[in-house]
C-alpha cells in the first residue's frame, strides 16, 4: 500500500488509477519551464486495443486445461473456492475469462495469482460444464512459465 | 454441502463489508474492501435517505440492466477504474446496503467528468452523471473528508466565483507557479498580462483584471443573496470553512443579511 | 329445419403468407375449408424467404426443407385463393359473415369478399438499425444486419465491401431491443439465431475469430444447446458488455464498449460486425390493426384478449397467429398457426351445428 | 383521428393508439433516438400551460428577433433569433481566452447584428456545480432566472456563450418547470431581489447563432480556407447534456451529429474530417482542470490531440465551448516536453470564422493567448502573421502608453427598446 501510494499521491481518485499508467518525471523541462513531478505527470489509457490469444492456445494444450473454452462464467468456482474466501483478487473464473479472451494487461496484473491456488478441486466438484478449473490454473501457470 | 459452503461465503461478504451482500469480487474493487471500515452508521443511513428522497432521484434513476453501455463511452473509464455502471448498481442496492454509498462519495465519484456521455446512451434513461452530481452535492453538504481533499485546491476559485460571478480571472495567471504546464509560452504571456489585457477591444473585459468582466455591484449582491437563501454558502462552510468566512465578509461588505 | 351445408361457409380469410398464415391456411385447408390468403409481398414464406435465411435454428434445418413444402401445399391446392400483393382494407360483420375489403396495391384495385372468419398473421419487421446511429449501419456496408447475413450465409459467400473475408467478426447482440430509445422487449431469438449463425460461419471462414458482444445469452429452451456447441467445440468468444459506438477507420471497424466482467474499455478493429437485430411489429401489422379495429398493446403487437392465449384476439371471427402478438421464433409460429386454424375449425363446426329455420 | 408520417408512411392513429405510435414517430424523425424526447416536448408544453395560467412570463423569440428556424435532435424545430441578443459571457474564456469573446463580437458589428454586454450579468455557476458540488438545483435556478430577467428587461434575446451554462439552464429549466416545489421555492428567493420568473421559449447557444448566420459569414470571407482541413469537436454539454434541444441539419453529417461548427467550417469552404474519438470529452472534467491537470492533460492528449493528428493530419481543431479550448490547447504542453510530437491548434470556430472574415488575428482574435501553434495554419490560409504580430505589438505598445485610445468592438445601434433600463449599462 505504502508504495503504491508513492507516485501521483494527489490524486483523489488514485486508487483506482493503475502503477504502472502513471509517467512522474523526476526531472521535465521545456523551454527554461520546470515541469518536473506532478507538473509533467501523464496517465496512459488503460484501453484494451486487442485480443491475444497466444496464452488461451497454450492453456487449450494442456492436458489439464484442455476444457476451457466451455466457460461461461457462472462463477460456480470462485464461489466454491476456500483461497478467494481468503484473498477476494484469486478469482478463478476472472482469471479464465481473462485468459480465454485474452486481456494482456490484466493478464500482467493478475496472472501470479493463479499461485494462489491450492489445487483443493472444490472449483472443479462445483463447475457444471466440467471447466475443472484448479487443472486450468496449473495450465495458465504452465503456460506463463513457458512464455517468453 | 452446499448450505454450509454458501453461509460461508455470506460470513466472508459480512467481515468485508460491515453487514449484508456486496457486489465486489472484481479486482478493480481492492482499495474498497481494505477499507471498507466503519463509517458512522448514523451518518450512513443520514446520507443515503437523503440521496434517495431528492426530487430527482426519479428523473435520474429507473433501473439497470448492467449492459455497460454508459461505461463504453465514459471518459474517465479510460483511465480510473471508475465505472458509471458501479455507480447506478450501488444506487440501486442503496437501501440495503448504505455503506455502499458512503464509500463511493469518499472517493469513487471524484473521478468522474461530469460530461454526460452516460445519460443519452442508456438504454433504461438514467443518469449516471446526474446521480454523481448529486452525490457529490450530498459529500459537500456533509463535508466528508473526501468532498475537503477534492475541493481544497478549489478554494480560491470557488471564492472568486462566489463573490464576483465570475470564475477564472486574468490575476489567477499573474504568477507563473499555478500554470507551470501551461508552458513557456504562457509564462511569456503573464509577464505582459496587464497590457494584453487592457487592449482587448471589448469595453467590459478591458482593464479587468479581478474578475472575467465587469460586474455590477448590484448583481454580486443578488448573487449573494441567492446564494445565502438557497444554503450555498453553508454547504461551502462545511467543506471549506476558510471560504465560506471569506464569502460571509464580503456578504457584509456589500451588506447583504 | 336444417343443418347448414359446408357450401354455405365463406371462405376463411387468413392474412399474412409467413409460416404462421401458412400452416393456418395450409391446416384449414385440409380439412376442408376454403381459404383465402391475402399477402402484401409478391412472394409467399414470409421472413424466412423474404430475407433468405439459410437454415433455421435450432436444428440447422434448410428453410426450404420446412418452408417448401408449406408454399407449395398452399399455392397447388384448389381450396386456397392466394391474393398475392393484396392488403385487407376493411372488414364489416361477424362470426360467419364478415364482409371484407382487398386492394391490389399494384393496380389499386379494391375487392368485396365474403368471409366466415379471419385470421391476422401479419408477422414482423426487423428492426431498422439505421435508427440507432451508434452502429452506423446503412453508413458502413461492413456493418449488417443478422436477416442479411443469412443471405450471404445462403450464397456461401460471406465478404467484406472490398471482397476480402472477414478475419475477425462481431456479433452484437440487442440492437434495438431491450432499449428504451428503441424497443423495450426481447426479440428472443436473435441470440439463438447469431450464435447459429457464428457457427456456420466458423465452417464457412475457419480462420476467422469470432467475438459474440452480449447482455445476456437468452437461448430459450432447447436452444441452449447450440449455445454449449458453439463455445465447446466451435471456440468462439463470448463478452459481456454493450456496445456504444463503432467507428470506421480504413475498411476496418472500431468497436468500442465495456467488458463489463472486466471493467475494462475495449476498443477493438474489426473486420466486419453483425447486429442481431431484433423484432418489431411492422406496418403492416400497425395497417390491418387499423383496419380490424383491432386492439394494440404498449408495444405497438396485437393484444389478445387473454395475454397466455395468443389466437383470441378479442373479437369474435378474429383469430391471431404468429409474430404479430409477440416476438417468436418459427417452430412457434408454425404452431401458433395451427392452433389458430383449429379455432377457427372449432368456431365454424358450431355454426355448421347450428339449427337453421 | 390525427395523421402521423412513420418513416415513409402515412398512417392514422386513433387516439387511443396514439401513445404507441408516438415514439416510432419520434424514432423515425429524430434519426437518433436516444435521450428522454417524450419528456422533454412535455415539459415544453407545461410551460405553454403556465404562461397561459399566469404563473410565469414565457420570454418568446418574438419576430422582431429576426429568426431563423433549425430542427434540433428531437425533429422539434427551433427558432434561432439573429439580432438583438443578449450576451450571456462564460466565466473561462473572458479570463483566459479572449479572442473568444472578441471574435464574436467582431463578427455580429460586421453583420450590423445589434446586441448587449450587460455588466449586470453572472456566470451560470453551473462549473462549480458539476466539479465539486458547491451548490444545489435550487441556487442555479435562482441563477438562471436571475439573468433571464434581467436579459428580458433589456429586451434582448440571451446567446449562452458557454456550453456548461447553455446544458445547465436547459436543465434546471427542465427542473423549473416540471416541479411546482422548486419553482415556488425559487420564486421566494427572486422575491427578494425583485425579481420574478422569465423562462426564455428557446435557450440558445452561440453556435447555433454562428450556425443560422454561417451563409453570411460565407460571404464575407476573406481567405481562403479550402485547403485547410478542420476536426471539430462538439462541446459534451451542447449536446448530451439533456441532448432534445441541439441543432442537427440532414445535410450536415447525415443528421447524425450535431451540426453547429461543422457546418461553420463547411459553409467556408474548409475540409471537415472525422476522427475515432469525435464522442469523447476534452477532458476537461471541470474539478480536474483546476485540480487535477494530469488527468485532464493525458485525456484531451491521448483521447484527443493524438489521434486527430494521427489519423487526420488536421490544419486546426475548433470546438465550442470555452473549456473545451482552454483543455485541449494547453494540454499539448507536457506530452511535447515528454516527447510526443504531435500538436494541433485549437479555436473556437468563432475565431475561425473571424479570421476567414478578415478580423486581425491578434487585436481581434486573440491567438497569441493560445498555446498551440497557429503559425502553419496562418501560413496556410495566407495570413502574414509575422506583420500582423508586429502590428499587434506596436498597437498594444501604444495602448500602454496613451499613445492611443483601444479600439473598442460596438455594437449597432439597437432597434429594441428595453423594457426596463434602471440599471444603466456598462459602469
Amino acid at each position: 500500500m505504502s508504495q503504491r501510494k508513492k507516485k501521483g499521491e494527489f490524486i483523489v481518485e488514485r486508487n483506482y488509477v493503475d502503477d504502472q499508467r502513471i509517467i512522474e518525471p523526476e526531472k521535465l523541462e521545456i523551454g527554461g519551464v520546470d515541469m518536473s513531478g506532478r507538473w509533467g505527470l501523464l496517465v496512459l489509457p488503460r484501453t484494451i486495443e486487442d485480443f491475444d490469444h497466444s496464452l488461451h492456445a497454450m492453456v487449450k494444450n494442456h492436458p489439464r486445461g484442455r476444457n476451457i473454452d466451455r466457460c461461461w462464467q457462472c462463477g460456480n468456482c470462485t464461489a466454491a473456492c476456500p483461497v478467494a474466501e481468503e484473498n477476494p483478487l484469486f478469482n478463478p473464473r476472472y482469471l479464465i475469462y481473462i485468459i480465454k479472451l485474452g486481456y494482456k494487461l490484466e493478464i500482467e496484473k493478475f496472472g501470479n495469482y493463479v499461485y494462489f491456488c491450492g489445487s483443493c478441486g472444490r472449483c472443479s466438484e462445483v463447475c457444471p460444464k466440467d471447466v475443472d478449473p484448479s487443472g486450468v490454473m496449473e495450465a495458465i501457470g504452465t503456460a506463463l512459465r513457458r512464455k517468453p | 454441502m452446499y448450505q454450509r459452503k454458501s453461509v460461508k461465503i455470506v460470513r466472508r461478504l459480512r467481515r468485508l463489508n460491515g453487514n449484508g451482500w456486496a457486489y465486489h469480487g472484481l479486482p478493480g474493487l481492492q482499495w474498497e474492501i481494505e477499507n471498507s471500515s466503519s463509517y458512522d452508521r448514523k451518518l450512513m443511513s443520514e446520507l443515503t435517505r437523503e440521496l434517495l428522497e431528492d426530487f430527482r432521484i426519479h428523473e435520474f434513476y429507473h433501473a439497470c440492466i448492467n449492459c455497460g453501455n454508459c461505461t463504453s463511452r465514459c471518459p474517465a473509464f479510460r483511465f480510473a477504474d471508475f465505472s458509471p455502471r458501479v455507480v447506478v448498481q450501488k444506487v440501486m442496492h442503496a437501501k440495503s446496503e448504505p455503506d455502499l454509498i458512503v464509500q463511493m462519495l469518499d472517493q469513487y465519484i471524484w473521478a468522474c467528468f461530469q460530461c454526460y456521455s452516460c445519460w443519452d446512451v442508456c438504454p433504461a434513461h438514467n443518469n449516471p452523471g446526474g446521480l454523481i452530481a448529486m452525490m457529490k452535492e450530498l459529500a459537500v453538504k456533509h463535508g466528508l473528508q473526501s468532498a475537503s481533499k477534492a475541493l481544497e485546491p478549489y478554494s480560491r476559485v470557488l471564492f472568486k466565483l462566489m463573490t464576483t460571478g465570475t470564475q477564472i480571472t486574468p490575476d489567477m495567471h499573474s504568477s507563473i507557479a499555478p500554470f507551470r504546464d501551461w508552458g513557456p509560452h504562457k509564462a511569456e504571456l503573464v509577464k505582459h498580462l496587464r497590457e494584453e489585457r487592457a487592449a482587448v477591444p471589448v469595453e467590459n473585459l478591458a482593464k479587468v483584471m479581478d474578475r472575467g468582466w465587469n460586474v455590477d455591484a448590484e448583481t454580486i449582491r443578488e448573487l449573494l443573496i441567492i446564494e445565502k437563501e438557497a444554503g450555498v454558502i453553508d454547504a461551502v462552510k462545511s467543506v471549506l470553512k476558510d471560504v465560506g468566512e471569506m464569502v460571509d465578509e464580503t456578504r457584509a461588505e456589500y451588506g447583504v443579511e | 329445419m336444417r343443418r347448414r351445408d359446408m357450401s354455405e361457409i365463406h371462405p376463411v380469410l387468413v392474412i399474412g403468407g409467413g409460416p404462421a398464415g401458412l400452416k393456418a391456411s395450409a391446416d384449414l385447408a385440409e380439412l376442408g375449408y376454403d381459404v383465402v390468403l391475402v399477402e402484401k409481398l409478391g412472394q409467399l414464406g414470409g421472413a424466412p424467404i423474404r430475407w433468405g435465411y439459410k437454415t433455421l435454428a435450432p436444428e440447422l434445418r434448410p428453410t426450404e426443407e420446412v418452408m417448401g413444402p408449406l408454399i407449395e401445399y398452399v399455392e397447388g391446392n384448389g381450396n386456397v385463393r392466394v391474393m398475392k400483393n393484396s392488403v385487407v382494407e376493411g372488414a364489416t360483420g361477424g362470426l360467419g359473415d364478415f364482409t371484407v375489403t382487398v386492394r391490389n396495391l399494384m393496380n389499386g384495385a379494391t375487392e368485396s369478399l365474403k368471409a366466415s372468419a379471419i385470421i391476422v398473421a401479419t408477422g414482423f419487421e426487423h428492426f431498422d438499425a439505421k435508427v440507432d446511429p451508434r452502429y452506423g449501419y446503412g453508413r458502413n456496408p461492413d456493418v449488417i444486419g443478422i436477416h442479411e447475413l443469412e443471405g450471404m450465409l445462403k450464397e456461401g459467400r460471406v465478404v467484406k465491401r472490398n471482397g476480402d473475408p472477414p478475419k475477425r467478426i462481431a456479433f452484437i447482440f440487442c440492437v434495438g431491443s431491450r432499449d428504451k430509445s428503441t424497443n423495450l422487449w426481447c426479440c428472443t431469438v436473435c441470440c439463438g439465431v447469431s450464435i447459429k449463425q457464428a457457427i456456420e460461419l466458423k465452417h464457412l471462414l475457419k480462420d476467422a475469430d469470432i467475438y459474440m458482444i452480449y447482455m445476456d445469452i437468452r437461448t430459450f429452451g432447447l436452444w441452449e444447446k447450440l449455445y454449449w456447441k458453439s463455445m465447446e467445440e466451435y471456440g468462439i468468444n463470448y463478452i459481456r458488455g454493450r456496445v456504444g459506438e463503432i467507428y470506421a477507420i480504413g475498411d476496418k471497424l472500431l468497436v468500442k464498449g465495456e467488458d463489463t466482467l472486466v471493467r475494462g474499455p475495449f476498443e477493438v478493429l474489426f473486420d466486419m460486425v453483425v447486429l442481431a437485430v431484433g423484432m418489431e411489429p411492422g406496418s403492416g401489422t400497425a395497417q390491418v390493426a387499423r383496419a380490424l379495429n383491432l386492439k394494440v398493446n404498449e408495444f405497438g403487437f396485437l393484444e389478445p384478449r387473454h395475454p397466455n392465449i395468443h389466437h383470441d384476439s378479442g373479437r369474435d371471427g378474429i383469430y391471431l397467429a404468429g409474430a404479430c402478438v409477440a416476438p417468436m421464433s418459427v417452430e412457434e409460429a408454425l404452431a401458433e398457426g395451427s392452433a389458430a386454424a383449429m379455432q377457427v375449425a372449432k368456431a365454424l363446426r358450431r355454426l355448421q351445428r347450428a339449427v337453421v329455420k | 383521428m390525427e395523421r402521423v408520417e412513420l418513416g415513409k408512411e402515412e398512417v392514422e392513429v386513433k387516439p387511443d393508439q396514439w401513445k404507441l405510435f408516438e415514439r416510432a414517430v419520434f424514432a423515425a424523425k429524430a434519426k437518433l433516438t436516444y435521450g428522454t424526447v417524450e419528456e422533454y416536448l412535455k415539459m415544453l408544453e407545461r410551460m405553454k400551460e403556465l404562461e397561459r395560467n399566469g404563473e410565469i412570463t414565457v420570454f418568446h423569440v418574438e419576430e422582431e428577433f429576426e429568426p431563423v428556424t433549425v430542427k434540433t435532435l428531437s425533429g422539434r424545430r427551433k427558432r434561432i433569433p439573429t439580432v438583438e441578443l443578449w450576451q450571456h459571457k462564460s466565466c473561462g474564456q473572458c479570463g483566459h481566452i479572449p479572442g473568444y469573446v472578441t471574435s464574436l463580437y467582431w463578427i455580429m458589428s460586421q453583420l450590423g447584428v445589434p446586441y448587449v454586454d450587460d455588466t449586470n450579468q453572472t456566470s451560470c455557476t453551473a462549473w462549480n456545480y458539476y466539479g465539486s458540488g458547491t451548490s444545489n438545483p435550487v441556487a442555479l435556478t435562482a441563477v438562471f432566472l436571475r439573468n433571464m430577467h434581467v436579459a428580458w428587461e433589456r429586451n434582448a434575446y440571451p446567446l449562452i456563450h458557454c456550453g456548461t451554462s447553455y446544458g445547465d439552464y436547459k436543465e434546471v429549466r427542465f427542473m423549473a418547470v416540471m416541479s411546482r416545489e422548486l419553482r415556488e421555492r425559487v420564486r421566494q428567493i427572486l422575491k427578494k431581489i425583485d425579481r420574478d420568473i422569465v423562462i426564455p421559449e428557446e435557450l440558445v447557444h452561440y453556435s447555433e447563432w454562428l450556425h443560422v448566420v454561417r451563409h453570411r459569414i460565407a460571404e464575407r470571407k476573406k481567405y481562403d480556407v479550402s485547403n485547410v482541413s478542420v476536426a471539430v469537436h462538439a462541446a459534451c454539454h451542447t449536446y448530451k447534456l439533456m441532448p432534445e434541444d441541439y441543432t442537427y441539419e440532414d445535410d450536415v453529417l447525415d443528421g447524425v451529429r450535431p451540426a453547429p461548427t461543422t457546418s461553420v467550417a463547411l459553409a467556408l469552404g474548409a475540409r471537415v474530417v472525422d476522427y475515432r474519438n469525435w464522442y469523447d470529452c476534452c477532458g476537461f472534467g471541470f474539478r480536474h482542470i483546476l485540480t487535477e491537470r494530469e488527468i485532464s492533460r493525458s485525456f484531451a492528449y491521448f483521447r484527443k490531440v493524438q489521434p486527430i493528428v494521427r489519423e487526420t493530419g488536421a490544419d486546426v481543431l475548433l470546438t465550442h465551448d470555452t473549456g473545451c479550448v482552454t483543455t485541449l490547447d494547453k494540454s499539448q504542453v507536457v506530452p511535447l516536453a515528454h516527447g510526443y510530437k504531435e500538436t494541433v491548434p485549437v479555436m473556437s470556430d468563432s475565431q475561425f470564422a473571424a479570421l476567414a472574415m478578415g478580423a486581425h488575428p491578434f487585436t481581434v482574435c486573440q491567438l497569441h493567448w493560445h498555446v498551440s501553434d497557429w503559425k502553419e495554419l496562418m501560413t496556410k490560409m495566407g495570413i502574414d502573421w509575422e506583420r500582423r504580430l508586429e502590428e499587434h505589438k506596436r498597437y498594444v505598445e501604444e495602448v500602454k502608453k496613451r499613445v492611443r485610445e483601444p479600439e473598442f468592438i460596438r455594437s449597432p445601434g439597437r432597434r429594441l427598446r428595453p423594457r426596463k433600463d434602471s440599471r444603466e449599462l456598462s459602469s
